[in-house]
């Protein structure tokens, strides 16, 4: 047993976290969340150059990297900085085409050239009030799609989109590029200043990702509830330590407000929380290729999500008002926070395939 | 024991109701109810029908426009107000300035601002909290200097919710500072047009920008505006913090934000079925009721003591927090409950004449922001933690 | 709306109150606990005549009560002694023989002279593992029972049982004499002091209680729960009081404990909670009558076994050792408390009827 | 990173295994399975089994009788020893006293009392808790008074456990008065067997007499039997108390016990279904075996820095806290799923060689007294009060 990193895995990490705190600082964050499509294409492309992306696939594919815990390692430094970008669309979309062997868009995506994001869950639909997938059908040598996507991350700024759809067969994944005719996005930001959209495709032309299935997706997306854990302890790690900083400084009734036992123990339940969910993170990582990753994958999505609400929750109310303010930090880590609980499914949806899992062992 | 309303009391709802069914427009009432940002003109708007009603400042005594209501009155017009998506009462001059100045102020001071509050002339903002002194309020720093007719006064004064809209601001000032720090507070009146005050608003984590800095630069303010006594003015403070609030739960705010909730749930589908089916979900809101459906008797309870003479301070404090513990756990499960589409953030969608399409389903437009801005309902009007504390000193008697 | 108690009601409580702490003081309470069965009849004969049990029912019934609130004022003077006894038997399978209109039984009752139970549930069965309860069949004019119900409250103590039981039509309800042939009792001590039985009938002689269904047993039950709701407030108002005395003269580090921060705000929210189930208490009371009953009722018995689990646990917590110990009253209120909640069902299957009336709803 | 074990571990997870499977009485493992009482020659029966093989005191140098493993050999051994249902170790004499001896007292006082602890010919007792001494150990009053060659001691200790089997208690006392309280504390090894030494039980919530109190009047105890200087004990004892404690958090008795649980759940039926289908049961099982499986890594991952040199306090007293939160929770479930049957109280069942039928299902004879007896893993071994004020102190650094 052993809980060291590695020296590989700790050297990109120290690579990553020197280049964001210092491409990616607090004014330029501000800066970026604030202009469409919230995402810096420089920035992207200096990233993908340190190698960030590639960590995220295997040699095979073109990576070096790949398994689980350098998943885990990058998205960690995503989180301490809340970086924006299609982080993890790369990580899901990548999958799939490393799946289907499509090395040659794969590489442009490494390399930083082309930014790929994924597309998976069905729209609203407003004239119906309900909601409304994509279906594709064979065009010839080729296929086209139609229908659409909802909340698909940083859409607007990506080159290519892999997006699953319904067939004759079942569920597969093709490769969309953008700039083709039949696809529209309507993108927006996001409450914790990233970027989505809605994607809308009617006849639009799109390639088949041979081989995938919907049991490859479900590894994507395996994926990226590794990637989401390791992020959401990255966040609640800073919510926590920004939290004990302030209440070292921030003085009421003449003394340091973490002189108060109230305050103090609910700061170490907190604590404790957070390392339980580092450890559901770890546990999710560690069976990512056994038997167990969905059972393991589902105990982390909830644990984070769960305590990931508790350190945000606390760390507004133990500053108070100005835990509420655009300018302070803080306010932005609690919201990355409790929106990571809505990309791949809440606390409540992984606790409930969790109990199925349980029920079922 | 009975927990009926008593014929008096029906006959009253039904008045309330009829009132709110025929004079409260659809436009306001919509705006609420979809949590759409009113502007100014909508609360004077609303503010203007309750006074012509007579009905605008129900704490008042009946000579300066009162209505002479019991506890239980005022809880129900608060309640069905609240159920119908009436927009709430502005409270800094009708139920914070006004209960100060008719028990403390000059006759000449009542006869002079309380008739411009209920007329809409004067729109009053707080000036209490400072960038040092939050929960230890009595800390605070900002200094008024007696200079013959007049104070000068310079400072920072921060949280002042919907300072941008006020005409005039009352705030606690430093006048003295040589002894303990409760004794040298004095509170002033100040119209916000003075030379000297700059207004400047704080960009909340929502975006929202409702509250303000104000800052005091050498502003002169006549020595009449000084409410009571100098150095006194800690006395009007608490009693202003502790004027009875009927509705200090938000018990009628709930129960309509409930009632959406329910609806969300049996409307909205996730993995097939409607998210009421969903055995987590529904136990979330399952307790949420029941919680909500006690928390309605304890604060008849409390209004029962409070109508027979008690003086419930213990249980103010746990209305108020159980209360906003309740309304963030609403505005939480509207959170979980648009799952995916939780996440957009279209500010303009928050504004009256937005035409854009809803990206997602319309309610869930708001629910993000409503969330992280409900969190300011267990920090503001005396954090949830200065209540435990309030609990605590009554009940351990120590 | 008016939330005082009413003249005669407070009368009663204040009588039975005085009584209790004179005639049911601490020694003898734990005197009374450890002989079997649990149970003095002369105490008992000597509350009747208080009008303790008359005060349950009905003036119909020979009572001179019956309100759902003069049912609850009883249990709170019972919760606050932990006084031992059939209550709640006598008050279940009261309103059964009133309903039945078997006045000359409830008399003796209501006097003291007989001691009645209600057997409802059915009994675990050692051979098959599984559940066994009871059958009725018509022998003659009369009826006689087979089978076994379990953990009958003070059943050892019993002259009368009211037997719930199985026929052709359905559920019904019966009235056995516990000196009868066939009928067996195997009695034992309860967790909380109480003593408790189980009662196994072989061909036993039974009385129909005319006209008494599933319904009127339903509503036999709905009373339990709220008699059990505002016996849960009483004991956690014990438990609540006690500590706060206890938190005022134990000193640690020289100081109160009740000066330690992170104590007192755990106290102000057990002081919360505890309103929070008397209101619970009060709205299942106020709903007795109504179609919503079975709603208030669910939610209440929800609530006080949940608030008084905490109640119990802080209770112990907060005394450290000393609150773990037989001597002290505070843990056999502790432990009345906590099994409060596993008579007539226990929190969650009180929240779940709670949720399926929510969704018929 | 790699959560696997190593090949060595698991060729000593194995063989620990293998052992137990072999040496392990079914007689015993079954009383504990079961949840029966153990006697005083229960405990030293596996006491013996252990000491002939060399596996009874793992912590102690190999020189006086120990195993020199590493800290996850211990934590394999002390995690399989309780899925197997082994009896725990007794740990006043083994875990408690030995180490400090071995650190702080003389060679002779190791070569005398070691053995005697290795070959159950000493049971030790603990005495330092006192009536007005609880959190606040420091201020214990028991005094001892230095006549010559011998100490008089007076006073009273209380919450000895299992003091009624005792040959021998290790005492704290008051050597000096006049200072600060932590400065006059001496560390004193009494036989139980002196004149003036009176042991009372105290009869526990759940009728069971496990802790005593043990007074002393004018009690003899000779010089040589002070560890270490007079007047340092303090450092002492709280070297006893942060001593490498590898099971803290006793994962392999939740461990065993979350099996039962869970086995419990899908056999018990609660209104025609197995329990494990009820929602809301599922529900409280499904957190609790996350919780589990969390703690287990983080349990892991504080033994990991542990070998590497690091001194986990914080993380000692997290393992503390969620360890006996989780303890009790799978007591507090087992109690829910007894429904009904939670209420009897047989104590003679919980005794060897109880004939009596079954009241309800056999397991659940004794949840409800296990589910109150659990209570103290929360206040005993430094509350969870006391834990997280260690935290805070560790993680504010005020």
């Amino acid at each position: 047993m052993d809980f060291a990193i590695g020296e590989d895995r700790q050297m990109l990490a120290d690579t990553m976290k020197r280049f964001l705190s210092k491409e990616f600082d607090w004014e330029k964050r501000l800066k970026v969340i604030e202009t469409a499509p919230g995402f810096d294409r420089e920035m992207w492309s200096n990233v993908a150059e340190l190698g960030v992306l590639g960590a995220l696939f295997s040699e095979d594919a073109g990576g070096f990297g790949g398994s689980a815990f350098d998943v885990g390692v990058v998205f960690e430094e995503v989180g301490r900085a809340i970086a924006t970008g299609p982080y993890l669309g790369t990580l899901m979309a990548g999958r799939l085409l490393a799946a289907a062997g499509e090395s040659e868009a794969l590489e442009g995506v490494i390399a930083g050239e082309k930014v790929l994001t994924f597309a998976h869950e069905p729209a609203f639909d407003a004239e119906s009030g309900d909601t409304r997938d994509v279906t594709a059908s064979r065009s010839g040598d080729g296929w086209t799609l139609d229908g659409a996507k909802g909340v698909v991350e940083y859409v607007g700024a990506a080159d290519l989109v892999v997006v699953t759809a319904n067939t004759d067969d079942g569920e597969r994944a093709f490769l969309v590029e953008t700039s083709s005719d039949g696809v529209e996005v309507v993108d927006y930001k996001l409450v914790d200043g990233g970027s989505g959209g809605e994607l809308r495709l009617s006849g639009a032309a799109a390639k088949e990702l041979s081989g995938v299935t919907g049991e490859t997706i479900e590894a994507a997306k395996a994926a990226g509830v590794v990637a989401l854990a390791w992020e959401g302890v990255a966040v609640m790690d800073q919510l926590r330590d920004q939290t004990l900083e302030y209440m070292r400084t921030r003085k009421q009734f003449g003394v340091p407000i973490g002189k108060f036992q109230a305050l103090q123990h609910r700061m170490a339940t907190l604590a404790l929380e957070i390392e339980q969910a580092r450890s559901a993170a770890i546990n999710a990582a560690a069976n990512f290729d056994k038997p167990e990753r969905d059972r393991f994958g589902a105990a982390a999505k909830y644990t984070v999500a769960r305590v990931g609400n508790l350190a945000a929750e606390e760390a507004i109310q133990i500053h108070g008002g100005i835990g509420m303010t655009w300018e302070l930090p803080l306010s932005h880590y609690a919201k990355r926070m409790v929106m990571l609980g809505h990309i791949l499914g809440d606390e409540d949806e992984h606790l409930g395939r969790y109990i199925e899992l349980m029920r079922a062992a | 024991m009975n927990l009926e309303y008593t014929t008096e009391e029906e006959a009253f709802r039904d008045e309330v109701r009829a009132f709110l069914k025929d004079k409260l427009p659809k436009r306001l009432s919509d705006k609420v109810r979809t949590g759409k940002r009113l502007t100014k003109a909508d609360m004077e708007e609303w503010h203007a029908i309750l006074n012509e009603k007579g009905w605008l400042a129900p704490h008042w005594p009946e000579k300066y426009g009162g209505t002479d209501w019991s506890v239980m009155q005022k809880f129900i017009f608060e309640t069905e107000a609240a159920q119908a998506h009436a927009p709430r009462i502005v409270p800094f001059g009708l139920s914070m300035l006004a209960p100060v100045l008719i028990k403390y102020g000059t006759e000449e001071q009542c006869q002079h601002y309380l008739p411009r509050i209920l007329d809409g002339t004067d729109w009053w903002c707080q000036g209490y909290s400072e960038p040092g002194a939050g929960s230890d309020l009595a800390s605070l720093k900002t200094s008024a200097v007696r200079e013959g007719d007049h104070y000068i006064v310079n400072g920072q004064k921060t949280w002042t919710t919907l300072g941008q809209h006020a005409d005039w601001i009352f705030c606690l000032v430093r006048t003295d500072a040589s002894g303990k720090k409760q004794e040298g507070i004095s509170f002033l009146l100040i119209d916000m047009d003075s030379p000297g005050i700059e207004v400047r608003p704080i960009k909340l984590l929502d975006g929202d920008e409702e509250v303000n800095e104000v800052f005091f630069t050498d502003v002169k303010v006549p020595v009449e505006n000084l409410v009571g006594e100098e150095n006194k003015g800690w006395t009007y403070a608490k009693y202003l913090l502790t004027y009875e609030r009927t509705n200090i739960a938000g018990i009628g705010a709930s129960m309509a934000a409930l009632e959406q909730l329910k609806e969300v749930a049996r409307t909205t589908k996730r993995g097939g079925k409607p998210l009421i089916e969903d055995p987590l979900f529904a136990q979330r809101l399952a307790k949420l009721e029941i919680d909500l459906e006690n928390m309605k008797t304890t604060n008849l309870r409390v209004l029962d003591a409070a109508g027979k003479g008690g003086a419930p301070v213990a249980e103010s404090s746990m209305l108020k927090i159980r209360g906003t513990e309740i309304r963030q756990e609403i505005g939480s499960l509207m959170r979980r409950a648009a799952g995916r589409y939780a996440q957009p953030f279209v500010a303009e969608s928050m504004d009256e004449g937005y035409n854009g399409a809803p990206v997602g389903p319309e309610w869930t437009g708001p629910v993000s922001s409503q969330y992280f801005n409900n969190r300011k309902l267990s920090i503001f009007g005396g954090s949830n933690e200065v209540q435990r504390e309030i609990i605590s000193k009554a009940i351990l008697e120590l």
